[in-house]
Formats: C-alpha cells, structure tokens, sequence
C-alpha cells in the first residue's frame, strides 16, 4: 500500500478551479517531486493535504486513513509534517526553541508541571534539549542553538523550518520550494541533506521545487500540475522529457 | 408613537455616532491605527465654535467653518507630530499609546483653557422642529440636520473617494502601503490628507452632537468618541458604509435597549450586540474577513 | 536598548529622590498646590499666613479633598474657592485667637484611590484637620483611613450616608436619604403631583441613594411613581427614551436627583418634545442657572432642593455672593456655600474644643469631635446651624423654584 | 546548558529587583524616611504591578491585544470583597480568610477569563480588543446593577434597587448596586502584596519557559506554522488568557482588601484603567515583565509626584507619555539612540585601551 494516495482532489475559490481531479500515489521512502509553472496549484496542493484548505471533492489517505476533513493539527499528529513558501518561523524564539515546539507532541508534561518544576518538568526538557540539539546537528545548526530564528541567515532559515517539520516526527514530509533563494553551493548542500533526511530517517519526502537541477537531482518521481490539472505523472527522467512537459515550461 | 420617537432618536443619535464613526474608519482604513484621541477633536471642534459665537461674535456658519480648519490643521499637526513618527514602530501598539497620550492632552489643555465648568451650547441649527401626528410626535431641528448632513457626508465621501485622484490614492494606500509608494503616490500626503479629512468630519460632529446634546465640557468627547470606535467595529472598520450602517445600528440598539428592555443595562445591551455580531461576522457587518495567504 | 535603560534608571532615581525630599518640605510644596490658580486676591491669603507664620511658628494646618480635574472637577473648583475664601477672611480677620490657618487643598480626580493618595499626602505636610471630600465616593474611602488616623474631616458635600458612619466625620450638606425623603414628602404635602416619574443615575452612588430614599417614602405620601428610569455614566447625553417613559406614563411631575450638568440636558431635551412637567431636583441641580450658555428659559419653574440660595436678601449671603464674585467671578454654587460654611464650623469648633496649632492630629479631633456638638454657627447655608454626633447638620432643606431666571424661596 | 542559565539568570534578577525594591522600602518606612502619600500607595502599586505583569502576558507573550484587562479586575475584586465580608464573622483568622479570598477571586477571574475567551480568541488583532472592552465594560455595568443582601433566611439578588430584595429585619445588603461593597476587612499588606508580586512572577516566567510557554509563543510568533507542528492554537490561547485574567483577579483582591468602598466606576474598571494598564505593558516593552515592573512604579508615582504642580500635571503626564512612546518606539530614535550609544561605547573601549 502506498504511503499516500489521493484521487479526484479538487477545490474552487469563487468561480475558479484551483486544484482539479488531482491524484497522486506516494511510496513509503519515495522522494517525490510536485512541479509546474507558477500559478499552477501546487501550494494550495499542499494546503489541501495538510488541512488548511478542505477539498470540495476527492480523497486522501494517508497510510490507508482517510484524513480529508480533519484539521492542521490532527493531520499532523497523523503523520504529514511541512514547510512553506514564505517562510515561517518562530521568529522571535530561538533556534533550539523552534525545534523544542517542534517536539511539542512527542515530549509531554502538564502546565502546572512546568509552573511548579516539578521534577518531570526538567527531565522532559533534559531529553528534548538533547533531541533538539541531535536533529539540528544533522543540519548543521547546533552553533547557532541560542540564536533568534529571525537572525539567522536566509538559508539556513530554510534548513531550520525543515528541521521543526522533521521534529514532529512525521511520516511524510512536505517541503514547499526549499531551495528558492539560494545560491548553487547552498542548493547542493541542500540536496544532500535532503536525500541524507531521507536515508536516515526513512521518511518520505514530497517537495515543491522550481529549481531543475535540484529536481533532477534527487527526485525519484515527479508530478507535473498545469492549470490545476495534473500533466504528467511518472518517472523524473520520462516526465521531464514530455514534449507535452516542455511546452507547458518553455511556453509555445 | 412613542415606538416611532425611539426610532427617530435611535437614528438620530446614530447619525453623529455615524459620522464620528467615518473619522476612525478612514484612519484606520490608511494608517491600520486606532485614533483614539479623536474623540478629543470633537470635543476641541465644540469648543472652538462656542468661542467664536460667544466671544468672536460670528455668525453659526462662519463659526463651524473655522472649526472645521481648526481641527482640519489640529488633525494634521497631530499626525505629523505624534503619530508619523511611529507608523513604521516595530509595534502597532505604540502608536496606539501615543494617541491616547493625545488624548490626554488634548483633555487637559481644553480644562486649563476652558475649565472644567460644563458649558451649555447654544444649537446653531435653524431648523425649526416638525411636530407630527397632532403634536404626539416631534422631532427636533437638530434630529433633521444631523440625518441629513450624515446623508450628504457619507455620499460626498463616497463620491470622494470614487472619483477623485486624491480618493483613488487613498484606496491605493489603505490597500498596500508599500505598492502605493512604488506607483508613484505620496502615502505620507495621504495619511495626512486622511486625517485632515477626518478631523474636519469631527468638527462637523462636534457642532452636530452637541447641538443635540447641548453640554459640552472637556470629557465631552471621550465617549460618543468610544461609542463611534464601536460603531466603526460594528459596521466592519475600515469601510465606508459600514460606519454609516453601525452608527446607526447602535444608536438605534442603544434607545430600544433603554425603552424595551432595561435602562441600566443600556451599556450592556450595546455591548452585548457587539460581541453577537463580532461572533457572527468576525470583521463586522460589511468588513472583509481577509484570510491569510499561506 | 542601553540608552533606553539609562534613561529609566534616571528617571526612576530622580523621582525617588522627589517623593523622599517632597515629604521634608511639605509646607513649601503646599503653595503651588493650594494657591496656584486661583486669582491674585486668594494668593494674598496664604501668602500672608506664610509670612506670620513663620515667625510665630504655628498655624493650622487645614486640608481640603476634591477634584479639580476629571469630570467632577466643578464641585471640586466651587469647594476650593469658597473654602480658600473662608480662609482669607479669617486671616485677615487675625486668624484664630490670632493664629492664622494655613490651607491646602488637593486633587482627587473624583476617584477613591487618588482621594486616599491625596489625604496621606496632607498627612506628611502636616495637616491637622480635614475639610473634604467632595465628592460621596472618594470621601467614603477618605473616612476609613481617616478613622483609623483619628484625624477630623468635616465634608461640605459628601451626601452619602456612609460618608459620616465614623464618629472623627462630620459633614456640611444633607445626606442622600434625608433629601430623597424630603423630597417625597414635600411633594406629596404640598400636592405637587399624583404621578411622579424618577429619571437617576444607577451608575452614582449619590443619584441611586437619593432614589432609593425617595422610593421608599413615596409608598407613604399620596402620588405613584409611574416610571423609574435609570441612566449610566456612560450613557448620560441622550435622555429621550427616559422623558418618552415618563411621559407615556402621564407624569405630571418628573423628579432628577442628580446634578445639573445632565439636568440641562434633561430639560432642553424635554422642551425639544413638547413635554412639560413640573421638574424637581436636589442640591446637585444648584448651578444649572451658572451653566454658561444654559438657556434659562429651558429652567422656569424648576424646583430644587437646596439649602442655599445666592440670590437671598440676607446679609452674609449677599456679602458672600460678592466677595466670591470678586476673587473667583460667577455666582457660588451650593457647593462653594458648604465649604465656605465648612471653614467657619472648623474655626467654631477649633475655638469651642480650645485646640492650638500645636496639637497632633489626633488629640485636634478628639477635642473638635466633643466640640462640633456644641457650637451653632450662622453660616450662608443655614441660620443656627448645630451637628449632632452622629455628623449630621441641622438644617431645613428649602425648596428654591426658579422663576424669570432666577432663584426664589418657595415657603 | 548556557542558555538554560541565561534566562535563568534574567529571571532571578528580576526576582531580586522586587525583592530589593521592597528591602530598601521596608528599610525607609522602619526609618522613617517614606511619606504617608507613598505609604498609602504601597498596597495599590502591588496591585498595579501584578496587572501589568499579567496583561503582558496576553499582549507580550501571546499576543492579543485585550482592553478589558480591568474587567478581570473587577470580577476578582468583587467576589473576594463579597466573600471577605460575608465570612468577617465565620472565619475570624485573616490570614486564612485572605488565602480564602485570593483563591476566590483568582478563580473567578480565571472563570470568566475562560467564558470570555472561547468566543472571543476566534477574533484577531482590533476587533479582539474592542470585543475585550466591551465585555470589560459589560462587567462593570452588570456590577453596578447587583444588588445582593442577606439575612436569616439566606441571600437575596435583585437587580433593580436595594429595596426589592425584601429583606427581613436585621438583614444587611451586601453588594449595593452603585455604591459597591464597603466594609471590606483591610486584610492587604505591603508585605503580602510583594509576595503575590513574586508569585505572578514565579507563575509567568515559569510558564514562558516551558512546553506550554513556548506553544503560546509559537502561536504568537506564527499561528499557521504552530498549527502545522501540531499546536493547538484554541487551547493555548485559552490557556493564557486565563491565567492572565486569574492573576489580574489577584491584583483586584489586593485593591479590593486595601480600600474600605468598592465601587465600580469608570475610573478603577472601566476601559480607561485597561487602557492606562496596557500603557504600563508597552511602556515598559512588550514581552518585558520587568519592563511592565518598573513602567508601573514610574507611571502611578509620576501623577502624584507632580502633585505640586497642581492643574498642570495632567497635562504633563500626557506630555510625558508621548515623548516616552516617540523616544523608545520611533525608529528614528532607536537609530539615532544606537549611533549615540555605539559612539559612546566606542569612545568608553578607546579610552580604556589608552589607559591600559
């Protein structure tokens, strides 16, 4: 059974057609690309899994479930974890607390536990300092732990965003174009951290990407969306040689 | 009859709250703040009209007219001075306290001026009354003009904003700040031009309120001031005819709550339909709920 | 950020320093305080007590409590002026047994907090006697920590009952129950009216007490309160729906017990829909003929009870009214009567109970609380008016009905 | 870890500045060296001090804007007044009956706090504040029309006047419409007021740095990014506007254990006292309890400093108020200000080099 399977989603806003008859299928471990020119409806995609849109129509199952319906955060606890655009971070918490909230449904004590320090209160947080500082470490952020998120430089805001998503411990993760404004050294890099994220968390990862090279370079299967419509579906290297691909990218 | 008299005063009374109500929207439609010293301006538009009748000897006209560019300049100077300053602050807070500190000030100038002694202020409406249905019913001149000159605000207004330039930069301006500024329009001319605008609608309600309601002292304005902010909540802030539509809406709510259901409780009743309609309609009657682009 | 905490820090050292040295030369703080705006003939008062005093040493030191600013600063500017009036004569009369009062007056903005930060700050300039509040509320706060001073306090105007519950208070006025009582039954004695309707202010303790009073004593007199409406301090402009009631319920007498600056408001209001009962107030409604711009036409045949009438052909009154004029200009209100009466009472009792400016506080009120029972004082408010222990005045409240624009006796 | 002791740290020099501010006070008053005006003001600024302190936990840490923080105030200063002296006689020992009381009006508060706040947290930025003063208005209008006796047969309610609660002889009213409660035994100290301060301190700090803390603050920060992680924004955001409604329910026990009348009027509970709060909150730095700390002392003492000044100092309080706000939040000050202070610093390292 696939990780991830949707069929027939679609939403209107008004009288526009955002997202129609959208369906995908997602393999357990798979690093999956979502492409198409702007405007395309890979976003709102995105926030139809995620619950932050309901679809007018359609199913998604994650892991056999059928999680349509249900809100942000139960989606979530249910396993689909992500990113955005438009980055956004905890900016006025610190790089380690932004993971520690990242953790919050995995390290649990009471309010009053931790008005009162009872002694759970600094166990709890001794374990999740330590998984913080191990998951930032893979990201190489472990330096900057005390540093407010919104001083951190651009990209590694970006790394950070997927090291929270990567907290809540998901199954899938959505990354919504994790390398827009990043220099080439800083995409590669990127790049292996994905397929390291990938590798050794065994997760399955679902990305928003503009950048070819990066698609390319790590996906395993990709799904072109044009006017909210899926265009192709399949293979990276058979589907980005779609002359039906081509046209919708370079235009007629 | 005495259901039509509540009407009629409802509406009244909803008419001034109507027209301070459009001075709080404008600003906050541009500058995303709560001008809460406007009320003060009212009260300051008052005052200068009585003086200028009881010490300057002009006639009522040429009285409300030099309110209205008294408190036009006044509302100008306030912006350029208090809350310019602030409209970058990191916090959308801080002007907020500044135009409370202003409204402090503006109290305690009018006291140290005027005094603290409530004056009696003398109608300049010359309007008589029309008494209907045998005398049972009558409503006042003040009742009269202050309808008709909330009418012929809002429409001037609305016309204003259609089919001028300055209007249309407004829009622009109370759309995004930033966009505006690239397309070439002075966004700190029209903010000032906001509150110019809207001072002088004070002034205006100034005259108009305390015509009706002839009392003024240096705290006269602080809670139809109030009220209006509610008003301009109520009809969905930001926008024109919903300043018109919540000013009413509460004035009429304010006397039906008095004559129908308890006279203590007015303030709660006023309230109380707010917060209704707030849960209902989270950006008020005819505000637009905008939802966050994720 | 650091210059921000800088600025904090000196600005917190410079005022600690301020209320630490503030407290050590109360006296000369007091001058601004209690003679900063009034005219230049008021200034004279204080000023000279400042200059004899020093020399002999000793002066008494009488506080006063009201507001000056806020939305009742009115009474609180009618209190000051006729006590520091009071005061001026004294002095120029040589004082008490020649030792010369020295008067300070503070704000309390009409609040109950700031009314009991005002009387500590007496306390440390070294107030001997109090006259004040003003107002009910505050000055019920006022006499709980009084009380627990021992310190004496004589209010010119503070109405509600608990304003005097402590045997240290006195006061100068009537009390709420006692004019809403009065009230009733001269209306219904004198056959005013058989429907009476009651517009008050349920927000105001002065407003609902006189209401309550006067509810209870309609049952026994032969009229019908055929509405009682309230009105909010938040809520005091439009007053409509309240004449509507009262007048759908065909009153022919509508009773305002509280103070004038909303009575106007009633009346023009009232006027502006053809209705016309006979309106009947108590002492708050006293000033509503001073109210600049009023239309006094709006006000004939208003009736109010008050126990003080500027326009009587006595002597004092008539001398009063126009030194009053003179320094302050306008009309006094009752108010400025009741401390101008207040300052007298306190000379009369400091003289019956033999207290000299030496005296701490709480050895003056006990000799001024055994004295206050004795003494009979022809003041502007009141021929032979006497106090009973329990604080209240003797008095006969006077009906005052406005005719022609002017005040006149009715009895 | 070094940041565990950094805030740490920041914490207990806040504990300690309370905890000296009331030594060196304690020391002045034992010396003589305090004036009655600051006496009498001791119990109050506790008061004030705990609303700020609360407050800033709303509008600094979860960030809603609310003008009815008065209205939490007055819930628990008026069930607390009311207990207090319904129990004068039951429960002689003060210490007991003022725990009592505090504990009372603390939950009330929070009750309301949490009736108030399932609607009303849907609303975002100014339309939440106007709905927080109208309920906070709403509060006091309803006070002012309660009327509650009590006699041999248990308690009356009315809304209209003292009178129609029909009580029987010897009965006695307790809560008297306008004219409030009076007679509350003056149970609030100097001394307990300071420690309720390092309670509300204990319970806001605590709370910013921990699980429950930080979710607020996600919220605060960014609600979509909180939901995603799997935040329950509803919750959380309930969670502190409870708490920050309880502890301003314990600053209305102080005030109401401190005056003798409890009255509701516009000046100690209406908007403009929730206004005059939310002037200490951001006066003082939004999010910065020790901020609120001192903007509180500075801006209750200032009134009453300038006593001497008679008719003018209204108007300087305004004056001073604007100036403060356009000197810590205008972005030109701020940038003129760290030019100064760089220079200044600059100048401080030169000349320590040319010492050494």
């Amino acid at each position: 059974m696939a990780l991830l399977e949707v069929n027939n989603l679609g939403i209107s806003f008004g009288g526009l057609r955002a997202v129609n008859e959208f369906h995908l299928k997602i393999e357990k471990g798979c690093l999956y690309g979502l492409i198409g020119p702007n405007g395309a409806g890979k976003t709102t995609v995105f926030n139809l899994l995620t619950g932050v849109y309901k679809p007018n129509e359609g199913v998604i199952l994650l892991d056999g479930e059928n999680i349509v319906g249900k809100k942000t955060i139960d989606i979530n606890k249910a396993g689909i974890a992500r990113t955005f655009q438009n980055i956004r971070l905890f900016k006025d918490l610190s790089v380690l607390d932004n993971v520690k909230a990242g953790l919050h449904n995995h390290y649990k004590y009471s309010t009053l536990e931790g008005i009162f320090r009872l002694p759970k209160y600094f166990k709890v947080e001794k374990a999740m300092d330590e998984r913080a500082m191990e998951l930032l470490s893979v990201f190489d952020l472990d330096k900057e732990a005390d540093t407010l998120a919104a001083n951190l430089p651009y990209g590694k805001q970006r790394k950070l965003e997927i090291t929270r998503a990567l907290a809540t411990e998901p199954k899938l993760m959505l990354l919504d174009e994790p390398a827009a404004g990043m220099n080439p050294n800083e995409t590669r890099e990127l790049m292996e951290t994905i397929r390291f994220v990938r590798d050794e968390f065994h997760m399955t990862i679902l990305l928003i990407e503009h950048d070819m090279k990066l698609v390319s370079g790590i996906c395993e299967e990709l799904t072109v969306l044009n006017f909210g419509e899926v265009l192709a579906q399949g293979d990276t290297s058979d589907v980005l040689n779609n002359p039906e691909v081509i046209k919708a990218y370079l235009g007629e | 009859m005495s259901f039509i008299s509540y009407l009629v005063n409802g509406i009244s009374l909803g008419s001034v709250y109507a027209i301070i109500a459009l001075g709080y929207t404008m600003v906050y439609g541009i500058a995303k703040m709560l001008n809460f010293a406007h009320g003060d301006v009212i009260m300051v538009g008052a005052y200068v009209v009585m003086t200028a009748i009881a010490s300057g000897g002009l006639p009522p006209a040429a009285a409300v007219l030099l309110a209205v560019v008294f408190c036009t300049i006044l509302g100008v100077v306030i912006e350029s001075v208090a809350y310019r300053p602030l409209l970058n602050a990191a916090s959308s807070l801080a002007v907020l306290i500044t135009a409370i500190g202003v409204s402090y000030l503006l109290q305690n100038v009018a006291l140290l001026v005027f005094g603290a002694n409530t004056k009696s202020f003398s109608s300049v409406v010359p309007v008589p009354a029309l008494v209907l249905a045998g005398g049972s019913l009558t409503i006042s001149g003040e009742t009269i003009v202050t309808i008709v000159s909330c009418i012929v605000i809002m429409a001037g207004l609305t016309l204003f904003i259609k089919k001028t330039k300055a209007g249309q930069a407004m829009l622009a301006v109370s759309e995004d700040k930033g966009a505006a500024q690239l397309m070439g329009i002075n966004v700190n001319g029209t903010i000032a031009l906001t509150f110019a605008i809207g001072s002088a609608l004070a002034a205006v309600a100034g005259v108009l309120l305390c015509s009706a309601y002839p009392s003024l002292n240096p705290y006269t304005g602080a809670m139809p001031g109030i009220k209006a902010f509610v008003a301009a909540v109520f009809g969905g802030i930001g926008s024109i005819p919903g300043a018109l539509i919540g000013g009413i809406l509460l004035g009429v709510i304010e006397i039906f709550g008095k004559a129908y259901i308890s006279s203590q409780m007015a303030d709660a009743i006023v309230f109380g339909v707010l917060i209704i309609v707030l849960i209902v309609k989270p950006a008020g009657i005819l505000g637009k709920n905008i939802q966050e682009k994720v | 950020m650091k210059m921000r905490k800088v600025m904090s820090a000196l600005l917190v050292a410079a005022m600690t320093t301020a209320l630490m040295t503030g407290c050590g030369s109360g006296s000369g703080s007091s001058d601004s305080g209690a003679a900063s705006d009034s005219g230049s003939t008021a200034d004279t008062g204080s000023d000279s007590a400042e200059d004899s005093g020093s020399d002999e040493g000793g002066k008494f030191k009488i506080g006063g409590i009201g507001p000056v600013t806020g939305g009742a600063a009115v009474y609180g500017e009618a209190v000051k002026n006729g006590a520091e009036l009071a005061v001026k004569e004294i002095n120029e009369a040589g004082g008490i047994d020649g030792v010369e009062i020295d008067f300070n007056y503070q704000d309390d903005e009409h609040d109950p907090e700031k009314a009991v930060n005002a009387y500590n700050t007496l306390k440390d300039w070294g107030m001997q006697a109090l006259l004040g509040t003003v107002t009910s509320a505050p000055c019920v706060a006022v006499s709980e920590v009084s009380q627990a001073d021992n310190m004496f306090m004589l209010t010119p105007s503070g109405t509600a009952v608990e304003c005097v519950q402590y045997d240290n208070a006195f006061r100068v006025c009537f009390s709420d129950p006692m004019q809403g009582l009065e009230s009733a039954k001269y209306i219904g004695e004198n056959g005013l009216a058989k429907k009476v309707a009651v517009i008050y202010d349920s927000s105001d303790v002065y407003s609902t007490g006189i209401y309550e009073a006067f509810a209870k004593e309609a049952e026994n007199q032969d009229f019908e309160i055929v509405a009682a409406e309230a009105f909010t301090a938040e809520a005091k402009t439009d007053f409509s729906v309240q004449l509507q009631k009262a007048k759908d319920g065909g009153a022919e007498l509508v009773f305002l017990p509280f103070y004038y600056t909303e009575a106007s408001l009633v009346l023009k209001q009232a006027a502006g829909m053809n209705f016309t009962p006979i309106f009947f107030g108590c002492d708050g409604m006293d000033g509503i003929l001073a109210v600049e711009g009023f239309d006094v036409e709006l006000a004939n045949n208003l009736m109010f009870m008050s126990p003080f009438t500027p326009t009587s052909e006595d002597e004092a009154i008539q001398k009063f009214v126009k030194d009053y004029d003179a320094a302050y200009g306008g009309t006094p209100n009752q108010f400025a009567a009741d401390a101008y009466d207040g300052i007298y009472a306190i000379k009369a009792a400091i003289e019956e109970g033999g207290v000299t400016s030496d005296m701490a506080p709480s050895d003056v009120c006990d000799a001024m609380k055994a004295a206050m029972v004795e003494i009979s004082i022809d003041g502007v408010t009141a021929k032979g008016l006497t106090w009973e222990a329990s604080g209240e005045p003797s008095k006969e409240p006077m009906v005052v009905k406005i005719e022609n624009g002017d005040y006149a006796v009715v009895e | 870890m070094k940041k565990m002791s950094k805030t740490t740290r920041s914490n207990l020099i806040t504990y300690l500045m309370v905890i000296v501010i009331f030594a060196v006070v304690q020391i002045m008053v034992s010396t003589g060296h305090v004036s009655s005006l600051l006496q009498g003001l001791l119990v109050p600024l506790c008061a004030y001090v705990i609303l700020a302190v609360s407050l800033n936990l709303t509008v600094g840490i979860l960030g809603e804007l609310s003008l009815g923080h008065a209205g939490f105030m007055c819930v628990g200063a008026f069930t607390s007044a009311f207990f207090s002296k319904c129990a004068v006689e039951a429960i002689p020992a003060a210490g007991v009956r003022y725990f009592l009381a505090l504990l009372i009006g603390a939950a009330a508060a929070g009750i309301c706090g949490i009736l108030i706040g399932i609607p009303v947290l849907r609303l975002k930025g100014d339309y939440l504040a106007i709905v927080t003063l109208a309920f906070g208005e709403i509060i006091k209008n309803i006070v002012n029309i309660l009327f509650i006796g009590r006699d041999d047969k248990g308690f009356h309610f009315s809304t209209k006047d003292s009178m129609s609660l029909g009580l029987e002889e010897g009965g006695k009213v307790i809560v008297n419409g306008p004219q409030g409660i009076t007679g509350t035994p003056k149970d609030s100290t100097f001394v307990v007021g300071v420690i309720l301060i390092l309670v509300t301190l204990f319970v806001v700090l605590n709370l910013m740095h921990s699980r429950s803390g930080r979710a607020i603050m996600a919220i605060r920060d960014n609600r979509i990014a909180a939901e995603s992680v799997g935040i329950n924004i509803t919750k959380y955001k309930l969670m502190a506007f409870s708490i920050s409604a309880a502890l301003a329910g314990v600053a209305g026990v102080i005030y109401a254990h401190n005056l003798a009348t409890l009255t509701a009027q516009p000046k100690n509970f209406g908007y403009n006292m929730s206004i005059m709060i939310l002037v200490f909150v951001v006066l003082g730095g939004i999010g910065n309890m020790r901020g609120s700390i001192i903007a509180a002392i500075i801006l209750t003492l200032l009134p009453e400093l300038l006593r001497g000044l008679s008719d003018y100092r209204m108007l300087i309080y305004a004056v001073v108020l604007i100036v403060m706000m356009l000197f810590n939040w205008s972005p030109k000050a701020i940038e003129w200000r760290e030019k100064y202070s760089a220079r200044f610093r600059r100048k401080n390292g030169k000349s320590a080099k040319e010492a050494a």
